[in-house]
Parts: structure tokens; C-alpha cells; sequence
């Protein structure tokens, strides 16, 4: 299959030498599913989900890297919600490899992923209640 | 016939659940399996992760990027210096610092040395979890090989941080040049001799053929990358498609073998053996002269606004490092892609309805670093 | 007898006749054979199993008989990072090893937590001796396999008060 | 042994006594066999072994065994504290016995009897249902799995062994191990391992058996009972100090009961193979020669797979016993 990017994502070309990526995309949070979905179309693989918490803008990003199998395109999709509701819809019905990710997005920041299987604690304790990756966190 | 066949498993008729770990001799640390059997038959394999959690993404976003750089040898440890690679290509990807040939040359040379390392330690530990004893031996013979030499130059036998920002940490000097051609001559009879005894053994092909099968599409909806997506045909190689460092100079192929079995996975890895060595004698031969730093390197390191990426081909996968700066001296967030998570995610859809020597055989073939998936 | 005269003869006897004593035998048995339990944490557990391959070789001690089960091992090895969420673990593991039984905390960060110690952390408990007796610490990051090596030796001049070979200090 | 004692002793005390020679020489094989073992693993792996304790590693055994001796033994909560006790033991207890009646020269055994094959066939089956009591009575799941895989293990393998050794029987018409082994005089040639006469299939006979011999002791590349990288340590899991011990030793027990027969069976017993040279001395030779091939194979093969190991039973090794126990009649009836 020959990757290309799908037309419904808002793509913007980025400096591969400086930034280490090809395209980059900021997208309404409801968009997720859809943007999954169109890119699994195309082919491409699942990186990672992360989290980074802005708390200065009291918001949530929620960044999804892209990669592609047969040459170099890399793309980050990115979304924001807001920090003291950070909820977001699951992509793991696309992807079932976000599944994890998203397990460790929500222990790190609290972003609870809507309509997830399992939200259970991934890497803290089974009990854990906090999420150590918001910049608030006080051990 | 494969355990898959005979399976009982879409009817489960009465099943119990197995904890398997976290200390127990298969999962080669702590990772816990909940198994839920019907008989020998797993229903479901959910792996239980978080035992070795070590804050590895909490600790980069307080402490500078010098700082942080000793922790990278500490995520996973068999492949310490791919993975320090990764950090290192971020920080000068951003702050757009040259790194003289011959450092990178060296980079390639002595990640190439750690990834044959990692391969064979993996060799023998799959071969421990088969039940046979003596390759572990045998493989950690030759290692120790390896870890001279990269101890001669580095000063440590398993957490380098040897690729400095801008650089390295020192030049390599005559003895490790010798050396390593020395290596090189080595390992190529040795390769011939693994193959003959275990990889022709008839009881070790009977357990490995057809066994635990993965195919492209599902490496793909996972994210499983190495040698487990190569061993499902796809020449998906960080080095090939995404090249970085000097890797588009050398003359090597990721190898590739369709089946998607364990068999797969395994000769994909004793294929790479041969691939690291071949360019290893490349970047020997090609070794240019120069120094080893970068000339201006800042001594408090900021990176611009923004974020940055830099993926690398580890031992076991796509290894990348994102990191997210707001312009001060530490980072504003570290993300770290582990290969081995993405890896051990497909491990309860691949591994249902399989006999549990199968399923634990599979699990080995996917080569895992615990500390890596928890970091 | 007065019991005074019970010491002189012993003591007149002393050059004829030896009193093996059981605790010394036992002692020795058991420092010859000091079997661990299979169970590595992290980076520390590879050099503990290069410890036991062929170049180091614990075999020579007679302590290469490494368990997987935890009722058969006299001697766990943390090698490696503790935990919260694993501290529950291995310390049903040091539960359920039999007496007599050792530990060595293998690596800085089995015995302080090593390198991920920072205020504000939030994962890793701080030293296994928070858990239980530890009798040998080796510290390194990781230690080498003849720092284990040594550590093992350590624990048989612990269990048997003597040296099995004399030190040798660099000159 | 017999003629000597005869004259010294009285039945039940000599036969006490020729057990209690057996317990010491099982008791020392098992500890030795452990120290070859070790030592043997250490040069396939080019490691030196155990060199430490004693000269060469030699006291190695001794030093286990103290401190296994001295070892908590822990009856964990809520398991069948008889039958978890029982099993060791009734491990043990028939390869100790079976031995009694092999012969370790023309004098020397426990006592000559005429049905020695049935007595040893017919305790060897006691010895797989004390280790399906030890798992199922440890009350952990890894035991009981692993009680199952043995008890399956050796029904599938008891049936290829029996039908070689009534091939055995048939061939040489007698169950008394001693007649068996007499018959054997005059040479290697002689040996039923090349009886050709009247089994053309001699040498697959002895490979069936000593297939069989290591499936039934458990040992690699069969070794499912106590596969450590996914059982843990099978249904010995639960067992510590000397329980665990002695199951050990019953391992070596059985190694050293399995190769003595195949060595009366197949390789002439205490018949020299040249000729001269005292009974005993063959005997040891040849059997520890096969007791040392069983510790090489262990460190050379991966373990099998369990339905491998079902497969390579009832679609290989039974059929292949079957047409050699059919073959041999064939041949005995016509000539």
C-alpha cells in the first residue's frame, strides 16, 4: 500500500531536519476517532499517545504520532481539552495498540479516555489514585 | 499440528486463572501474565505490566538534558547505546550541533557491536525458555567478547552513556580497531556453528515452525516493530526507511522472512547478527579521521520552543524519544517510545487459544525488556 | 565433678581430641551451597546471569543451582529496582523462602534506590533492607560479576567466619 | 553376593542386608551423578563446574546435602499433609527395591528371582503416581498441571517399553534378569543389542527403549514434570529442604535403575564384551556409560514440546515396537 496523507486532516508541512517530523495537524478533540480511522485507511502505524500537561493554558494536549511502513512520514495529530475535565474519546476500537497507550495516559495525566475496555492502572500500583505526570503532582 | 488447532478455547468448558510472574523463569523479569486456562489452552493472556515503573519519563522533566542522559542506558539495558543514541540525536536535531563523521561513525560501530550483544543474549534466554540450557553459555561467551572491547573504550560493560551531546565521551583507540576486526573474523565461524546446532535441531524446529504466528497486519494495528513486524515480512527498518546517522552510507538489508512464526522472528534475528557485522567491517574500513566533538557545544544546553522527535532501529524495534521543550534548561516533557510495549501489546490476541509452552515460547520470540515497557 | 574440673580436662584434652561442633558442619554445608532464586529485576539480573556463565563461572562455589521456586533457594538476589507496586511481591517471595535464608541487595538501587532517587518521586522504594534483613549489599550501578562474586564470599565469611581466600588490597 | 551371604546369613537378614548395601549405593550414585552432572555441564559449556568446595567440586554433594538436611521444611496452608509427606518417598521406594534384583555380576545381587523383568516393570508404574500425589497434594496450580503431564507422559511411554521388552522376552525366553544376561556370554557380537537372528530390528529395539528410559525418568529433552521455564519447578514446586531432595535423588534413582536394565536387556550385563575382565567392572562400565549419555543428551536438546512428545509415542514409537514385537515372532516361528 502506498501511504499518502488523507485529505480531511488539517496537515502542515514541518521541517523534518529540524523537528524530526513531516506533517503536524491540530484537531478538535470529537475528531479523534474519525482521524484515526482515516489515517488506519492509509496504512499507517500507531506510535505512540502522549499527554502534556499545560497547566498555565489549564489545558490538556493529547499528542498522537504516526508513522508510516514503507518510507520516511512521520505525522503528529494534536488536540487539546480542557485540564480540569480532560476527557477524549478512545481510538483503540482503530487502533487495539492504543489501548496501552492510552491506559498509560491516563495513569501519567488523568485524561480519561471514553469508551476505553480496561482504564485500570497500567504502571502504578492497582490502588494508584494519582497521576504523576501533571505538573501539579506532589508526591 | 499447531496447538491452535486443537484448541478448546472457543467453547472454554471450565477455566482457571494462572498468575505467571512477576517472578517467574519465563517472563525474564517482572512481568505477570494473568492467564486464564482451560486445561493447558490459554483463553486469555492479559500481561500485567508496572513492576519495574522507574519514573524514567518523570526524571527527564526535572533534571537538564545532560543530566538525563545517563538514564537512557538504564531504559533498556541490553541496548544502551541505541537507545542513548536516540537521546542524544534529539537534543543535537534541535540545537542543530554538527557531529564530526567520525563520532558517527563510531556511534554506528559501537550500537552495531551492542545490538549483536543484545541478540545474543536474547538467543540464549529463548533457548533457556525452550529448555536447553548450554546456548546460553555459549552466547554469553561471545558477549563477553563484545563487552571488552566496549568496556576498553567506555569504561562500563552494560550502561555505556557513551555518545555524549555533540559527540563522544572519548576517541576509540588502536586496541579496540584490532579488536574488533578480531570480533568480526570471530563471530562469522560462530554464526555457522549456532546454526548447526540449534537452528538445524529437529526438536527445536518442531517447537518454533508454525508456532505462534503474527502476521503484517496485526504488527501493524499494534505497532510491533524489529524484528517481530520483519519477521512477518515487512522490511520495516528504522535504518532503511527513516535513515539517521551514517546509515545510508553502509551496504546492508533488513532481513525479512514471511512466515510470521516464531521460526520467522528467529532467523530475522540471526540474519541481523550478520547484517550488524557486515557493517561494522564497512565503518572499519571506512573510518574517517577528525575528532570525536562537536566544536561548540554550549555549556547550558536550552532548546528552542517546540517539539522534537528522533527515532532509531534498537535491538528490539523503533526506539523514539520525543521531547517537548518551552525553552528552558530542562525539558518541559520526555516521551519515551518503548518497542517492547508496543511489541508485548499483541500478546493477548496472538497468543489465544495456544498451549502454554507455545504461548511462553511465542513470548520469547518477542524478545522483551521488562524495564523497557515500564521505563 | 565440679564443673571447673570439667573445663580442665576438656582443656587438657583439647590437643588430642577435636570437638567438631554441629553448627560449624552446618555452617560450612551451608555456605558451600548456596542455591539463588531465579529472579532478576533488571539491568543488574544480566550481569548476575554473566556471573554465572562461563567466563565467571558461580559453579566453582556450588552456587549455580539456581531455583525457580522459592522453597528450594537459600539466598535471593535482588538485582535490581524495587517498586511499589513489586514490593508486595518479593516480599511474599522472601515469605515464602525456607529458613535459613540470605539476601543480597545486588546494585545501588536494591540497596538506596540508586540513580532514581529525586525528591518527589513517586515508584521506587528506597533500599530492600525497608522490607527485609539484607546480610550483603554490593554496591555498583550495575556491580560487576566479580563484585558479586565477591558479595557471595562475603556471605560464606558471614555464615562460616572465615575467609576462603585472603584478601588481596592493590599495592 | 549370593553364595557368600548364603552361607553368613539367614534369608531375611541378607536380604535386609543387600537393601541396605543398595540404599548406600543409590544413595552415593545420586549424590555423585549430581556432582558428574554439574561438572559435565560445566565442560559442555566450557566452564570448569564446581572447583571449590574440595578438591574438584568433590565434597560439593556432601555440602548440599548437609544443608539440605538442615533446611526448613515448609508444609504449606491448606494441602494434604499425608500424601504431600507420602510422595518423596513413595518416589523412592521402588527403584531402591527393582534394584535388588538386578544383577551386578554373576554373584553379586539382592536376590535372584525368576520374574526380576515383571517385579521392576511392575514397580516402575508406582513411581509416576507418587508424583501426580506430590503435585496434586502441593495445592498449586503449577504442580497440578504439571501432575497431569507426567501421569499422561508415562502412560503414553509405558506402552513402547513393554512391548520392547516382551520383544525382550520373547527373544530371550525368560524374565530372570541373571538367565537373560548369562545368555549373552561370548563376546560383544552376542549381545542382544545384535541379535539379528531373530530381530532384525535389534538396534531400533535398544533406541525405543532408551527413548522411553528418558521420558520415563523425566529427563530432557522429556523433562515436562519439572519444565522450568514454564512450570517453575513442576510438582516439586511446593517442596522444600529434603522433600525436594529426595525427590532429586529418586531422579537418579531412576536414571541408574533405567540404564542397569537396558544394559541387562541389550548390552550383556556383566559379560565382558572381550572376554576377560571381572563381571562387576563391565557392568559399571556399560552403565555408566549410558547414565552419562543421559546427562549429555540433557545438555545438548531443548525440551519437546508436550504434544511432540504425545506424537512421537502413539504415532512413531508404538507402532515402530509393535511391528518389531510382530517381526520377531514371525521370525522365531519360522526358524
Amino acid at each position: 500500500m502506498n501511504s499518502k496523507l488523507p485529505l480531511s486532516i488539517p496537515f502542515q508541512p514541518v521541517d523534518y531536519a529540524a523537528k524530526g517530523y513531516h506533517f503536524d495537524a491540530v484537531i478538535a478533540p470529537d475528531k479523534v476517532v474519525e482521524m484515526a480511522a482515516a489515517l488506519d485507511a492509509e496504512g499507517f502505524v500507531l506510535d505512540t499517545i502522549t499527554g502534556v500537561d499545560w497547566m498555565a493554558e489549564g489545558q490538556m494536549e493529547v499528542v498522537y504520532d504516526f508513522f508510516c511502513l514503507e518510507k520516511a512520514l512521520r505525522v503528529a495529530v494534536r488536540t487539546r481539552i480542557p485540564r480540569d475535565n480532560p476527557e477524549i474519546a478512545t481510538i483503540s476500537g482503530v487502533y487495539p495498540g492504543a489501548n496501552w497507550h492510552e491506559r498509560e495516559t491516563h495513569d501519567f495525566f488523568g485524561i480519561r479516555f471514553a469508551g476505553h475496555p480496561d482504564l485500570t492502572p497500567f504502571l502504578l500500583p492497582e490502588d494508584a489514585t494519582y497521576h504523576p505526570l501533571r505538573k501539579d503532582f506532589v508526591a | 499440528m499447531t496447538s491452535a488447532e486443537t484448541s478448546p478455547v472457543q467453547a472454554p468448558r471450565e477455566t482457571f486463572v494462572l498468575n505467571l510472574g512477576p517472578q517467574h523463569p519465563a517472563t525474564h523479569g517482572v512481568l505477570r501474565v494473568k492467564l486464564t486456562m482451560d486445561g493447558e489452552y490459554v483463553v486469555r493472556a492479559e500481561p500485567v505490566c508496572g513492576y519495574i515503573h522507574r519514573m524514567q519519563e518523570k526524571m527527564g522533566e526535572n533534571r537538564t538534558y545532560a543530566q538525563f542522559l545517563p538514564n537512557t542506558s538504564r531504559i533498556d539495558y541490553l541496548s544502551a547505546m541505541t537507545y542513548t543514541h536516540a537521546f542524544v540525536g534529539v537534543v543535537e536535531r534541535a540545537v542543530k550541533l554538527q557531529v564530526p563523521p567520525r563520532a558517527e561513525f563510531i556511534r554506528v560501530i559501537t550500537s552495531e557491536l551492542n545490538r549483536i550483544s543484545s541478540h545474543l543474549v536474547w538467543w540464549g534466554a529463548f533457548l533457556l525458555d525452550l529448555g536447553g540450557f548450554t546456548p546460553l553459555l555459549y552466547a554469553f561467551d561471545d558477549r563477553e567478547k563484545i563487552l571488552d572491547l566496549l568496556e576498553g573504550i567506555t569504561g562500563s560493560r552494560l550502561t555505556y552513556s557513551y555518545y555524549r551531546i555533540g559527540g563522544l565521551y572519548n576517541d576509540v583507540d588502536e586496541a579496540f580497531l584490532k579488536g574488533t576486526r578480531e570480533f568480526v573474523a570471530h563471530m562469522r565461524p560462530r554464526l555457522k556453528m549456532y546454526r548447526d546446532l540449534v537452528t538445524e535441531n529437529i526438536i527445536f524446529r518442531k517447537r518454533l515452525i508454525g508456532i505462534g504466528p503474527i502476521g503484517a497486519e496485526m504488527c501493524r494495528k499494534y505497532g510491533a516493530t524489529g524484528p517481530v513486524i520483519r519477521g512477518a515480512g515487512v522490511a520495516y527498518d528504522v535504518r532503511k526507511v527513516e535513515p539517521y546517522s551514517v546509515y545510508p552510507e553502509f551496504d546492508f538489508i533488513a532481513p525479512t522472512f514471511p512466515e510470521g512464526d516464531s521460526m520467522a522472528r528467529y532467523l530475522v534475528r540471526m540474519e541481523e547478527i550478520a547484517q550488524s557485522l557486515r557493517i561494522i567491517e564497512q565503518a572499519l574500513d571506512k573510518l574517517p579521521a577528525g575528532p570525536v566533538m562537536a566544536e561548540k557545544v554550549p555549556r547550558v544546553l536550552k532548546l528552542p520552543a517546540g517539539d522534537y522527535c528522533y527515532a532509531v532501529e534498537a535491538a528490539r524495534g523503533r526506539f523514539a524519544v520525543r521531547i517537548v521543550s518551552d525553552g528552558k534548561e530542562i525539558p518541559y516533557r520526555v516521551k519515551l517510545r518503548s518497542p517492547s510495549l508496543s511489541n508485548l501489546s499483541l500478546f493477548e490476541e496472538a497468543s489465544r487459544g495456544m498451549l502454554l509452552p507455545d504461548a511462553l515460547a511465542m513470548m520469547g520470540s518477542l524478545d522483551l525488556v521488562i524495564p523497557d515497557i515500564d521505563r | 565433678m565440679e564443673p571447673q574440673d570439667d573445663a580442665q580436662i576438656l582443656k587438657d584434652c583439647a590437643p588430642f581430641v577435636k570437638f567438631a561442633k554441629l553448627d560449624e558442619l552446618l555452617a560450612l554445608g551451608r555456605a558451600n551451597s548456596l542455591w539463588p532464586l531465579t529472579f532478576g529485576l533488571a539491568c543488574c539480573a544480566i550481569e548476575m546471569m554473566a556471573a554465572g556463565a562461563s567466563r565467571f563461572d558461580l559453579a566453582r562455589f556450588g552456587a549455580e543451582v539456581f531455583r525457580p521456586s522459592p522453597r528450594q533457594a537459600d539466598l535471593m538476589i535482588v538485582a535490581g529496582t524495587v517498586n511499589k507496586k513489586m514490593a508486595q511481591a518479593i516480599k511474599t517471595l522472601y515469605d515464602q523462602m525456607p529458613e535459613p535464608k540470605w539476601v543480597i541487595a545486588m546494585g545501588n538501587c536494591a540497596i538506596s534506590g540508586g540513580p532514581f532517587v529525586f525528591p518527589g518521586q513517586y515508584a521506587v522504594i528506597e533500599g530492600v533492607d525497608k522490607l527485609f534483613p539484607v546480610d550483603v549489599y554490593i554496591p555498583g550501578c550495575p556491580p560487576r560479576p566479580e563484585a558479586l562474586i565477591e558479595g557471595l564470599l562475603k556471605l560464606e565469611e558471614k555464615l562460616t567466619g572465615k575467609r576462603r581466600w585472603p584478601v588481596v588490597t592493590p599495592k | 553376593m549370593t553364595n557368600l551371604l548364603n552361607i553368613v546369613f539367614a534369608e531375611p537378614y541378607r536380604l535386609g542386608l543387600a537393601l541396605l548395601l543398595i540404599m548406600s549405593f543409590v544413595g552415593l550414585n545420586a549424590a555423585y551423578l549430581v556432582w558428574v552432572e554439574r561438572k559435565g555441564a560445566g565442560r559442555f559449556q566450557r566452564r570448569p563446574g564446581p572447583t571449590e568446595v574440595g578438591y574438584a567440586g568433590l565434597i560439593q554433594p556432601i555440602a548440599d546435602a548437609i544443608k539440605l538436611l538442615s533446611k526448613q521444611l515448609i508444609l504449606p496452608d491448606g494441602l494434604d499433609a499425608t500424601l504431600f509427606r507420602a510422595a518423596p518417598l513413595l518416589v523412592m521406594a521402588p527403584a531402591l527395591i527393582s534394584l535388588a534384583v538386578v544383577p551386578f555380576s554373576e554373584k553379586l545381587l539382592g536376590r535372584d528371582i525368576n520374574v526380576g523383568l515383571l517385579l521392576i516393570f511392575a514397580l516402575g508404574s508406582i513411581n509416576v503416581m507418587a508424583i501426580m500425589l506430590g503435585g496434586w497434594s502441593s495445592r498449586n496450580k503449577y504442580a497440578i498441571i504439571s501432575a497431569a503431564r507426567v501421569v499422561s507422559q508415562n502412560v503414553a511411554y509405558e506402552i513402547p517399553t513393554l512391548l520392547v521388552v516382551i520383544t525382550m522376552i520373547m527373544v530371550t525366553g525368560s524374565m530372570d534378569l541373571n538367565e537373560i544376561v548369562r545368555q549373552q556370554a561370548g563376546g560383544f557380537w552376542r549381545w542382544n543389542l545384535f541379535r539379528w537372528d531373530v530381530n532384525p530390528l535389534a538396534p531400533v529395539t535398544f533406541l525405543i527403549f532408551y527413548t522411553c528410559m528418558l521420558a520415563e525418568t523425566n529427563r530432557a529433552p522429556f523433562d515436562m514434570a519439572e519444565a522450568e521455564s514454564e512450570l517453575v519447578a513442576g510438582a516439586y514446586t511446593e517442596y522444600s529442604g529434603m522433600g525436594f531432595g529426595v525427590f532429586f535423588m529418586a531422579e537418579y534413582a531412576n536414571i541408574l535403575l533405567g540404564c542397569s536394565v537396558a544394559t541387562v536387556l541389550f548390552l550383556g550385563g556383566w559379560q565382558s564384551p572381550v572376554g576377560i575382565g571381572p563381571g562387576l567392572f563391565w557392568f559399571l562400565a556399560k552403565m555408566y556409560f549410558l547414565v552419562f549419555s543421559v546427562i549429555w543428551v540433557r545438555w545438548t536438546f531443548p525440551r519437546t514440546q508436550f504434544y511432540g512428545l504425545l506424537n512421537l509415542s502413539w504415532k512413531i514409537l508404538i507402532p515402530v515396537s509393535l511391528f518389531t514385537l510382530i517381526l520377531t515372532s514371525a521370525m522365531m516361528k519360522m526358524f
